[in-house]
């Protein structure tokens, strides 16, 4: 392996949005055969790295080397042309077709038949099974991808990505969706490229994997290049801080507050519909009450949650709110009740791309700027809605800027921002971190200890079992759509989750 | 500095390319004959804006919520037919209800206006309730208000004659005027002017403005976000039924007559106006300031061309080639910098 | 007698003056017979899916107003083969269609005469009125509002209208022209434009028909124009209700009486005739008969003096 | 066992409403009339289907991109009439161009196909290239078509006289038929039914089929999975047209005649017939025999209820509820099973 060439440099790359300048200046160099992982706060420029190097943006100065010939890239084709390819922060599958088509797509295999060419579905079916057996995933290639889990979806378009056969694949963030057995997965597939020569660019804020699977790191911070470094030389800490540009000391914050011993939430047996789906859970919520829920995806945990804010049927089962039995069948009598969800497709319910960040924060509280002569109070909602933005630290040139133009991390801040401003008695949480900086995250984890000291209750979908364990009083572990369990703060360890979130399987 | 300077004008030009094309159109029109540029043309033309605007700013909303309706043509010709066979003079001959009594102005207007909003109600429902996609549901409100229109419409003894001899009470609504002479200020224009500055501020500073965006923004989140989507297409809807009811009744008065076929067609310049005026077919996107735009973008090719003398084959050629190049220029604003 | 079929078809239903006919065709087969009536939707190929249907139900006879009568030949084609006869109205056929076959018949006013009334409604004027020429340059300056384009009548009638004019020795000068799809509201848009643009240089208004004149008069109103001495000419063509309205109120000049009631009963005693296997004659249908199968429903010119006439 | 089965039943019923939907029509309207099931009555609708379903295949095409074309009936006309005043008997008296030698049957069928292909291109062009949405740019070109249309047919000797006297080579391939009498094969069903089985064919077994169902159904996939979004859109559209201009000919051919209103409005039927059989108004989702059930069941419903006799105005409200009701039937597949 020849480690002093580089098979990729990007040299002086600058990039400015309106009111941004995205990337100044950057210099991004990768060797083949390693995982260089690239890592800054939101809104640090990564993302727009990769897609001036990938012909999505076009950059406004610098250039790109490829194995040492200087090219220009002007949109997606030309970069898989030159072998490179790219599994996108933001999902990119039609959910219309099916797997294979999503695969194949721009490259399907072809047959003659006299003048004709057509599609060759057969090779295309072995094809597709051929690479997930290769990746040992576990998928159908006729599946519409719609109906597949966000995190299946995310392993398909990981396949896509390595289907290339690529000399330079980019990973913006693949892991966000993954469930620990499929990270794990992921890096071994990482491995096996790098064996052969492959050159991975990384991105994650997840830096337990940066430290177990990168080479090389280089950090950014306000799309200035901060430095890179063999990831040997680097610690959790030196990370951070050369990311923040201070230290942090803490991953978590102290938790200063116990829950109430009063309830505020009562499920009983609550079962959906649906026959996969979850069935039976009873459980309490106490005032004041960090609730984690953990579980393998598929576990059914966001369908229990939808269900409990309104979004899903529910079959049987009952709900109380402060002792007294609701029916909750759509969100509005959810919000009325003082619930608010944070969701797990950020896309797909989240934000309102074309609208700017202000109206994306304030939708879920109008009624309360609702004045006396049945207008808007615009005043107020600009103050409350500056407030929210500022508290959570959201970089944005202005609340006028439209939520599509913010960095993924950034926009997941503005929509906990929505609903904190709803000031919810009960917060649902579904993935919350998700996408967001080491920074940030201690900063939502403390807005989390704090609402649990003023007596609000939170109940907390995580995949990263790290978070639950810092951040809850209890975590009650779902398996198949059943409870399988409930262990305390204190005593959780990762085993014990583990143990009980594979309880019900074969 | 200079070169700031020019980037915001750049800047300045593709933020507000629609009203720029709307001047230089102004502009190409006065440089051919210079009397285009007087109080006369300008009050013919935001007279012949004014149905349009009220239908236009009718299917705004609804495009705003990522739908569409066709049936605004045929309400606008339902209203005019009712208002008409409701206000005719009692001397005139051929009267649709021969021995009804002088109803007060107020009364046919509210029943006109009072039906289409019932129709754009059930729009509304079929939408939210079934699902049924907006083109469809509003298509097949289109062939059913048609087809009931016409049935009254033929009712003996009017028998599909135009419904003639309106009350002056009508015809001076539609084309009278506060103030004499050139400096006079249609009724109309308004009426027109009251309804854009209402539904601005529905639009802007009301709480079912900003929800009329969310949904069509991404409806899925707005249902998360706790907005009453079926309530608040129903009343997206029927609010447009309202307007084109507005607007049939003042198309009543505006021409003295009325027929089952007023409005054919109108549901397309409206949408058409819309989109020209920067309103995204797809929802979310979109201002009141733009419809205005757009309809008098379509107001003065109508009437320019037809001042300066263009034959009207050569009419419609120079119309379709100015539309795509005023949107082509104004799109740019939403295009993605790469 | 057995009872008999008549398929009709008719152009546009929502058409004012196609409407007069269309109800005296049903006035007039009363007790007769049965008439479906078909609307063709101002398309052609509508209204030939139309008559498959009407053969395929095998009825006695055709009654068809054609959207377009060069489509008539393969009309003609079809009926011959299933032998059931046609009477085609309102829009003639070309001459050489008609010669296919024996039992097609053609019930219809000529448009050039309702353009030759109506241009000869404004020579009336123009000589009994000396003012008429603003001017006084001894040319008519005028606008014309034309129908569809490529519209039989409104082609015909847009050229003999100013023929009738001309042929009466008075110069002419179009000053505008334009089309306002034979309805009210464009009419009134049009109109106001070229008032905007011409003004008083305008000395008549020829509209192709009556709801296009009626728009024009709203516009020429709020012009100023039917107050304090201040006239223009605008003839129409149709007599229909509106039109006749204006006529007693003074605004509209005049209109051409496009005779729906003949036109429609001629076509159903055709018709009715045909269907029982006869040959018509004046005597059976009462109508006479041209070059063994034309009927012509002449126009009348309509003015304040008449109006009744046309009721 | 029984609650499989029935639920089996339940969703096969559901997966194919639209079909469903169609034989219950059909039903309904032989129980009114039993003559109705006949080989003349279904002959008569597989006629009338035969140029709709040409250019709702067109259409139906744009629509999966998430586009739409408001230029497709125009271009139809224009075919028509370019096609008419090309093949004209040499004996017919009004002939568009009194020396033009007779041509074969081919040559003006490619000319006026190659013309509207063309129209179609640019459609796509300023799509793709200008960003500009399809509802604008094909309105424009709606526009541009019908004025040229009407310049050509306005052309002396013709003056915009309905071009007549048609070759017999055309009125035969519009009318006639392989065999004659009861069981006889009209070639203008031929010719749709070759169009729908090779549209099927592109829209499923071949990259560009593919690719058109990828770019509507996310159109940022399709660009990262490096399609040429524009290239394919131009495709799209350019068939689009030549499918009209097909169609066109085809008219022309049935009637004997053309005139530049010919298919005014058929964009409007084409587009709703799409959406009835199941085609997504936002792209990415709709099937070739779906718009073929979507054709005939308006063909169906506009033959069945003259058939039966309605009144041509209760037939339309009658029409305008059975495609609300379709649809809504049909819909429920989509809706999120909660
Ligand atoms: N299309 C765009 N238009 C305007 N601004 C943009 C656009 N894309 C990115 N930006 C801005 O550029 C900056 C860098 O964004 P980028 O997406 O590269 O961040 P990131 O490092 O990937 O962050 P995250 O970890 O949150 O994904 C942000 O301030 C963002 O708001
Ligand atoms: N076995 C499965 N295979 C494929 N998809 C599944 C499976 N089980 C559930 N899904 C789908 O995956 C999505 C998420 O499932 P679920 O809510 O059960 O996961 P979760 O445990 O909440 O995961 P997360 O931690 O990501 O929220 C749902 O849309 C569900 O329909
Ligand atoms: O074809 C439609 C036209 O037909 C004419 O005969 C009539 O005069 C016009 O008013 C209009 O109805
Ligand atoms: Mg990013
Ligand atoms: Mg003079």
């Amino acid at each position: 392996m020849n480690n002093d060439k580089y098979v990729l440099e990007m040299n002086n790359i600058s990039k400015e949005f309106p009111g941004v300048k995205a990337l100044d200046g950057v210099t991004f160099k990768v060797r083949p055969g390693t995982v260089h992982a690239l890592m800054g706060e939101n809104g640090a420029g990564k993302s727009t790295l990769m897609k001036c190097l990938f012909g999505l943006y076009k950059p406004d100065a610098g250039e790109i080397i490829i194995n040492g010939k200087k090219v220009e890239i002007q949109n997606a084709k030309e970069a898989l042309d030159h072998g490179i390819s790219m599994i996108h922060q933001e999902l990119h599958s039609n959910l219309h077709r099916n797997v294979m088509e999503n695969i194949w797509l721009g490259r399907f295999p072809l047959k003659r038949i006299g003048p004709f060419t057509f599609i060759d579905e057969r090779k295309m079916y072995r094809d597709t099974k051929e690479l997930f057996d290769n990746l040992r995933m576990d998928i159908d290639p006729k599946e519409i991808v719609g109906r597949m889990s966000v995190s299946r979806i995310q392993l398909l378009e990981i396949a896509r990505a390595v289907s290339y056969d690529a000399k330079v694949i980019i990973m913006d963030e693949p892991s966000s969706s993954l469930t620990e057995h499929e990270v794990k997965r992921l890096f071994e597939i990482i491995r096996d490229l790098k064996n052969r020569g492959v050159a991975i660019i990384y991105i994650s804020h997840k830096i337990e994997e940066i430290l177990k699977i990168a080479d090389e790191v280089t950090i950014l911070r306000d799309g200035k290049k901060v430095g890179d470094w063999p990831a040997a030389e680097l610690t959790n800490d030196l990370i951070i801080s050369r990311m923040v540009g201070r230290p942090l000391t803490n991953r978590f914050p102290p938790r200063e507050s116990k829950p109430s011993t009063e309830v505020i939430l009562r499920v009983e047996g609550l079962t959906s519909p649906i026959f996969k789906s979850f069935k039976d859970i009873s459980f309490e919520l106490y005032h004041g009450e960090i609730l984690g829920i953990g579980g393998l995806v598929g576990a059914q945990r966001t369908e229990l949650i939808e269900a409990l804010f309104g979004l899903r049927a529910v079959e049987s089962g009952r709900i109380f709110y402060k002792g007294k039995e609701v029916k909750i069948n759509s969100p509005i009598t959810a919000k009325k009740l003082g619930m608010a969800l944070l969701t797990e497709e950020r896309r797909a319910t989240g934000i309102f791309p074309v609208l700017d960040i202000l109206e994306n924060t304030c939708i879920a509280n109008l009624p309360k700027y609702v004045k006396r002569n049945k207008l808007l109070d615009d005043s107020v909602r600009r103050a409350e809605a500056k407030r929210a933005v500022e508290m959570l630290d959201v970089k944005t040139p202005s609340l006028k800027t439209l939520i599509q133009d913010l960095s993924g991390g950034n926009q997941q801040k503005v929509l906990f921002a929505r609903w904190l401003l709803t000031e919810p008695e009960i917060l649902l949480l579904d993935e919350p971190t998700r996408g967001i900086d080491v920074g940030a995250k201690y900063e939502i984890y403390t807005i989390m200890a704090n609402l649990a000291k003023q007596g609000k209750s939170i109940i907390f979908i995580s995949s990263e079992m790290p978070e639950l364990i810092g951040m809850a009083d209890r975590i009650m572990v779902m398996c198949e759509g059943r409870l399988s369990g409930f262990v305390s703060g204190e005593e959780a360890t990762q085993e014990n989750i583990m143990r009980l979130a594979t309880k019900f399987m074969a | 500095m200079r070169l700031i300077e020019s980037r915001k004008i750049k800047n300045f030009i593709t933020m507000n390319a629609i009203y720029i094309v709307l001047i230089l159109l102004i502009i190409g029109i006065a440089f051919i004959d210079p009397r285009f540029i007087s109080i006369v043309c300008l009050r013919d033309i935001l007279i012949q804006s004014s149905t349009r605007v009220i239908i236009a700013l009718g299917i705004f909303f609804i495009i705003l919520t990522g739908g569409v309706d066709l049936s605004a043509g045929r309400a606008v010709g339902l209203a005019a037919v009712i208002t008409a066979s409701l206000l005719q003079s009692p001397d005139y001959l051929r009267r649709f209800y021969p021995d009804l009594p002088q109803l007060p102005l107020i009364l046919p207007i509210l029943i006109a206006v009072a039906i289409c909003l019932l129709a754009g109600l059930i729009n509304g429902f079929i939408v939210a309730r079934f699902g049924v996609p907006p083109f469809i549901a509003t298509l097949g409100m289109q062939v059913i208000i048609y087809g009931a229109n016409s049935i009254y419409f033929d009712l003996p003894p009017n028998n599909s004659q135009p419904i003639g001899g309106l009350n002056r009470s009508l015809t001076e609504l539609g084309t009278g005027a506060i103030g004499e002479g050139l400096y006079s200020l249609p009724y109309i224009v308004i009426i027109a002017a009251v309804v854009t500055v209402v539904v601005w501020i529905i639009a802007n500073k009301t709480q079912f403005g900003k929800n009329v965006y969310a949904i069509g923004g991404n409806v899925e989140a707005a249902r998360v976000s706790g907005i009453n989507i079926g309530k608040n297409l129903m009343v997206v809807y029927a609010m447009a039924g309202a307007l084109y009811g507005l607007a049939g009744v003042l198309e009543a008065g505006r021409t003295g007559g009325a027929t089952n076929n007023y409005g054919t067609g109108y549901e397309l310049d409206a949408i058409a106006a819309c989109v020209v005026g920067g309103v995204s077919a797809t929802g979310g996107i979109g201002k009141v300031p733009g419809v205005l735009a757009g309809v008098l973008i379509f107001s003065v090719i109508n009437y320019g061309l037809t001042f300066i003398n263009v034959n009207p084959y050569w009419q419609m050629i120079i119309k379709g080639l100015i539309i795509v190049a005023a949107v082509a220029f104004d799109i740019r604003k939403y295009r993605r910098r790469k | 007698a057995r009872q008999v079929n008549i398929g009709c078809a008719i152009y546009k239903f929502d058409d004012t003056f196609m409407t007069g006919v269309r109800n005296a065709i049903l006035e007039a087969a009363k007790g007769k017979a049965r008439v479906e009536m078909v609307d063709s939707q101002n398309s052609q190929p509508i209204q030939n899916d139309r008559i498959d249907l009407f053969i395929t139900k095998r009825v006695d006879a055709l009654a068809i107003n054609p959207v377009d009568r060069a489509a008539a030949g393969v009309i003609i084609d079809k009926a011959k083969r299933a032998n059931i006869p046609v009477v085609f109205f309102n829009r003639e056929p070309f001459p050489d269609d008609m010669q296919k076959w024996d039992k097609v018949y053609y019930v219809g006013a000529r448009a050039e005469e309702s353009g030759t009334i109506s241009g000869q409604l404004i020579v009336d004027y123009w000589k009994a009125h000396p003012e008429a020429d603003k001017n006084g340059d001894g040319v008519l300056q005028y606008v014309m509002l034309t129908g569809e384009p490529g519209h039989q009548d409104a082609e015909l009638r847009t050229e003999y209208s100013i023929k009738a004019v001309t042929d009466a020795g008075i110069k002419v000068q179009c000053l505008a022209q334009d089309t306002a799809m034979w309805n009210r509201v464009n009419g009134q848009e049009k109109m106001a434009a070229f008032l905007a643009s011409h003004g008083d240089k305008i000395e008549a208004v020829f509209a192709n028909n009556d709801d296009m004149a009626l728009g024009a008069i709203e516009a020429l109103r709020a012009a100023g124009y039917f107050r304090g001495g201040k006239y223009m000419p605008v003839v129409g063509v149709d007599a229909t209700a509106p039109a006749l309205e204006a006529l007693k109120e003074g605004t509209l000049l005049g209109t051409v009486l496009n005779d729906a009631k003949n036109q429609g009963k001629a076509t159903l005693e055709l018709a009715y005739v045909l269907a029982q296997g006869k040959t018509p004659t004046k005597e059976n249908t009462g109508y006479e008969i041209t070059d063994g199968k034309y009927v012509w429903i002449p126009y009348r010119k309509i003015t304040i003096e008449n109006w009744q006439d046309a009721l």
